[in-house]
């Protein structure tokens, strides 16, 4: 295990990565107004007209901004139950995107998938809501694009918890023994739903695992979007370079509950967790550097603004899917059943 | 490997009267897992946020303030690992309750499940016993997606050494826990979301019932008679019972009068139930949240055929049509078997 | 995301006559891998032990001499991962043939296989296609116990999202194989070790047919008349079509007529076929290797009531009785489904 | 990951450990007889008296003899698909095991089990055709034995192949974070079938990988019964004496084929495997030592093969199972579906 010094990055890198981590946030929050804009007083979790579970990833932003950073549309990126930011981080359309949570005929999967089932080919995103699941597919992309002699990779990423999944330890050896180029990401938010880390997990750091398949280990402790930008770096670059797989987890935040309608009585620490939030922190180290003025921040809130606001608008007008089509998109061709 | 031996607790298969205290059957469940855990130290509970959560679906809210975490486990995202540890557990005689969180999760720990929890107790000639219960919940209708709405119990069925329960209501719930606690056998126990009389869920008034406080355990492999009827037979299990019967007694007001027989259990499938209602009615509808084809549905179809080719006039199926359960609520409420294609169901039969 | 075209090759659904060039099953398996892999080269072939072992059932026996490890990969014991690489890489255009060593290994892995590979496309809206094959042996008769004999074609057919094929001979196996590689749908192959035409295990002569060494395809979801008759149906797959045919000639001496239907798929399953052969007869016996309930039978059945309750004037089923298979010869013997529990279920039907 | 040095052992453990690789031999050898003795020269597998799959253990004798000396009947055992060694060297009855090898009514399962799934509550011994399986149900039965405060431990033992299972990793880690009383034991005999170790394992040693977990992990590298009886002493102590899981890996060795009929041909060193029969070798170190004579060692061979000869007796003079009873032991009770 290592801790990797984050080099020095461009003023307009470090603006970028903020500008990344306030769109996410402002979609979460927009996202998180209209799932209850319509269920409350009484929560029903099927009523409205953002239905379902929903898992939103504020206080992760870190992650998303600092790996996608290096990524292209051309490389594959699998997330989980909790994708919104790495989905946004990677460029996938918002208006789409957010169309498929609000399950209309316009969504990435025209209705049929969901807030944890965002299928993007435009930029090789997929997610799952299966634990740890997510990571296998991933080789799948690495081994196509390592066969057709290119340099793309495929990042997977998973929680804390979905590091005691036999799918992680399967997909971590079979991508070290056929150097694949994966970059793993484990987002350590400390908690599985109710379980802390310390309840599932027998070693303090999924860095310590890496030694398991041969490959290279990284913790980044502080849920600092810079420290995440230079060890995604160089797995990436690794990864290109033909030098195999990277095990990489960030030991960041979740700031609201597992999913909306949690209400956190198991979590303990609760009352000081908005102290740790990574955005103003964050926006404090570059106004401090005089590397963001307040202008400059502000343009950024209202620039995100708009997009989320132009995303959700495009959503709520879009058509909801025919129940009529309910039985297309099961095969590709031939007769249903 | 002894097995602890368990005094039976009375058999009461008849829901009593109304008007006693009623429960939802989330409460019913948690009342059931915990008068066994009082009187018997080999029960215990594990599984994913079944402590201070209680259980995401509240299966097991509370019992960890009664027995603690010694009792009372959460386990790491790791099913096969868990499970196995239930199976060996009850190999040596302690009687495990095991939840997993969905029953959409099977495929990371159906191994365990299907080769060594169900069959053990075969391949040992008798042997060894495997008294262990699998809880889980399945079932859709508030847009959770094609990985969280499956009911799947039809997948359970069909491969052998595991009795498969699905309660539909918090009476049978209770017993139904008890006795796949007492069992000998492994017991697949389902609850659908939608009959566990959840704050945050839409819910059927049937979620919340009458619950007596003693124990008692509703045998295991019984159809119940939901609503006695003489014009058509519906089959059905869980939610859909509860459709049924609110379809039931619409169609009451119009002379229409429909049986509905909740199976309570497809392992046992209690074939003489449904023969004796269908050669009454001579019409069958399936009703089943679970997919079509190769499962539930075409099963109990067959168990009167081939009782008796010539006791069927009508037969048709209200199920998901062989298509994961999609996102959208226009399209989710298109698939599942809604009270509205249950009618539609009844008038079509009625009509020929 | 973009998927290779295919040039389609001719369909030849109908066999052709016999007294061609012969192979196993086995070869023609291996034939039409090799044939696609030479003009594709999005076609590679993943599994345990397929590449210097040739696969535990020879079905790519030869194929790494030809194409190299490169493209014929020996995995660890690691189904899930190799199974998700499988369908990482199908997503991203290409066409992998993997290879699931036994079918009764599905539990460490099934959660990839029907919450992934079978949802993908639905759960995208049609826009990523997993053009995949996943082959595996099945099926029992030599005493390889309860983990090592199950057919448990039923449990893939009831999820949504995957063909499922199982062909019985050697002309619909390379047809069949060349299909599902063409397919842009996921494909679930299993061949029962039985009709291999393996050196090392009994077989029936029908294990070793005609096959074209031309390319071609069977289209999938047509079933196949194997024999005409119009006293009783069966209708099977796979292993029991060789028996249901070596009963049906033995009865034809004595002037009983079976028609024998080979399913060749689950899903798409051939309604049709199966409705019109039983329109004829009148008597519908399924003869299935797979566990009896909640599954291939069932839905057979089914299939004919649901269409006309009338049609159907005695029905039963030759299946294994919801027992794991055992490991004495005795007493597997007694539940598979033989040609003497065949020829006793024609006898008993025509005596009605 | 350490080597432990043997301990001085007695003259008495020396021979008993030697006893014990001498009675699983005689017996692998006698299985063997038996199964090609009606299958040549038309090699059928489903033929003659022992039919089936057949995967003999020959060669790893020092694993269970040198694991099992340290276990009490009490104590539970999980062995794989080669599971003949190890219940053999836990005091499994050898009359009722070969019964049921043979498919007989008075076998350990009626019959109903097979080679592959030998259950014997008598020694809490069991064992499971699928890889990695039969580990987690191991970890609950020192769950038992845990709650019960005895000092019963359960060892788990599976292949090199079967460490890249998700399972093993899953057992490990909760076997790990319970404390639970569990000695996991990997047999690396280079193979998975016809896969070599180095295509199927990232890392040279499964020892490694016990960092994963936060536990000792110990590498045998030489198949010698000594190494491994010191090395599963102290495992086996440490979890007695409530100081949980250890992974042991012991480099031993295939002597025969994967399974019977299994003829090897991906299997380069084919020529130079029997030289390194452990057997022998044990037994000349032990007469170079002055603590064997010919004698002994052949009383040793006698004694084995009279318990065998036995036991096969026992087994072709007991009845096969009724086939009316085909339907039975599905449930312990209630009515067949
Ligand atoms: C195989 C499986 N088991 C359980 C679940 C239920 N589940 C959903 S999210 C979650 C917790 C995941 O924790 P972690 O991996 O740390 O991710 P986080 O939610 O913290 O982002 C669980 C148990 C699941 N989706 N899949
Ligand atoms: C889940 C699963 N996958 C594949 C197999 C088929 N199989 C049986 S033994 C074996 C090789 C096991 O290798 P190893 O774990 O090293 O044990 P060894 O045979 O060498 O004792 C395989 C792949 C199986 N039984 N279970
Ligand atoms: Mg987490
Ligand atoms: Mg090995």
């Amino acid at each position: 295990m290592m801790t990797t010094a984050p080099a020095v990055l461009s003023d307009d890198t470090r603006r970028d990565l903020l500008q990344t981590m306030v769109l996410i946030r402002t979609f979460e929050e927009a996202i998180r107004r209209e799932y209850y804009a319509d269920k409350l007083p009484a929560f029903d979790i099927g009523a409205g007209l953002v239905p379902g579970e929903m898992h939103l990833s504020a206080g992760q932003e870190p992650v998303a901004a600092g790996v996608c950073a290096h990524l292209t549309a051309d490389d594959a990126l699998t997330a989980t139950h909790r994708p919104h930011h790495l989905a946004i981080a990677h460029g996938v359309a918002l208006r789409p995107m957010t169309a498929e949570i609000f399950g209309r005929e316009t969504g990435l999967g025209r209705g049929r998938g969901g807030h944890m089932h965002l299928f993007d080919p435009a930029t090789h995103f997929s997610c799952s809501g299966i634990i740890a699941e997510g990571l296998a597919p991933a080789l799948g992309q690495a081994f196509a694009f390592q066969k057709r002699g290119s340099d793309r990779i495929a990042v997977a990423v998973t929680g804390e918890g979905a590091a005691n999944q036999g799918a992680f330890h399967e997909s971590l050896n079979l991508a070290a023994l056929w150097n694949l180029p994966v970059v793993f990401v484990v987002e350590d938010n400390d908690w599985g739903i109710s379980v802390p880390r310390a309840r599932s997990t027998a070693v303090p750091s999924n860095a310590t695992r890496a030694a398991a398949y041969g490959i290279p280990g990284i913790r980044v402790e502080d849920n600092s979007v810079e420290a995440v930008h230079a060890a995604a770096g160089e797995a990436v670059e690794r990864a290109r370079a033909g030098g195999g797989p990277t095990l990489i987890e960030v030991h960041t935040l979740r700031l609201w509950g597992h999913f909306e309608g949690d209400a956190e009585g198991y979590r303990p620490e609760l009352a000081t967790v908005s102290a740790h939030d990574p955005i103003p922190a964050y926006r404090r180290q570059l106004t401090d550097a005089a590397v963001l003025t307040d202008e400059q921040f502000e343009a950024m809130q209202t620039a995100a603004l708009e997009k989320v606001d132009d995303a959700i608008a495009f959503a709520k007008d879009s058509a909801a899917p025919d129940p009529l089509d309910r039985l297309s998109y099961v095969f590709a061709e031939g007769a249903h059943s | 490997m002894t097995t602890t031996v368990h005094d039976r607790a009375i058999l009461l298969p008849v829901e009593p009267d109304a008007g006693k205290r009623k429960l939802s059957t989330a409460k019913a469940i948690q009342e059931a897992i915990g008068q066994r855990m009082e009187r018997d130290d080999s029960v215990f509970v594990m599984g994913e946020d079944v402590g201070p959560y209680g259980g995401i679906f509240s299966s097991t809210t509370g019992l960890i303030d009664r027995f603690g975490p010694e009792r009372i486990l959460d386990t790491p995202i790791s099913e096969t690992a868990f499970i196995g540890l239930g199976i060996g557990a009850a190999v040596e005689g302690m009687r495990p309750v095991v939840e997993l969180m969905f029953a959409d999760f099977f495929g990371v720990c159906m191994d365990q499940i299907y080769n060594h929890m169900a069959k053990i107790h075969f391949e040992s000639g008798g042997n060894v016993r495997v008294p262990m219960v699998l809880m889980m919940a399945a079932g859709g209708g508030y847009s959770d997606g094609a990985q969280h709405s499956q009911c799947l119990w039809g997948t359970f069925a069909h491969l052998p050494g595991m009795k498969v329960v699905v309660p539909s209501n918090p009476y049978d719930a209770k017993g139904l826990m008890a006795a796949a606690i007492d069992s000998d056998d492994p017991v697949i126990y389902i609850f659908h979301k939608g009959v566990m009389g959840l704050g945050w869920m839409a819910k059927n008034p049937r979620s919340i019932g009458a619950v007596p406080e003693e124990e008692y355990a509703v045998p295991i492999g019984k159809a119940r008679v939901a609503r006695e009827g003489v014009d058509v037979t519906i089959v059905t299990i869980s939610l859909s019972v509860h459709h049924s019967l609110d379809v039931a007694e619409k169609l009451a007001g119009e002379g229409i009068d429909v049986e509905v027989i909740d199976l309570r259990s497809l392992v046992p499938l209690d074939r003489e139930a449904i023969v004796r209602s269908v050669g009454k009615t001579g019409r069958l509808i399936v009703v089943d949240e679970d997919y079509q084809s190769f499962g539930l549905s075409g099963e109990v179809i067959a168990a009167v055929v081939e009782r008796d080719p010539g006791l069927l006039k009508r037969v048709s199926r209200v199920c998901v049509p062989d298509v994961p359960i999609p996102y959208a609520r226009e399209l989710e409420h298109a698939v599942l078997p809604t009270p509205a294609r249950i009618e539609a169901a009844v008038r079509e039969a009625m009509a020929t």
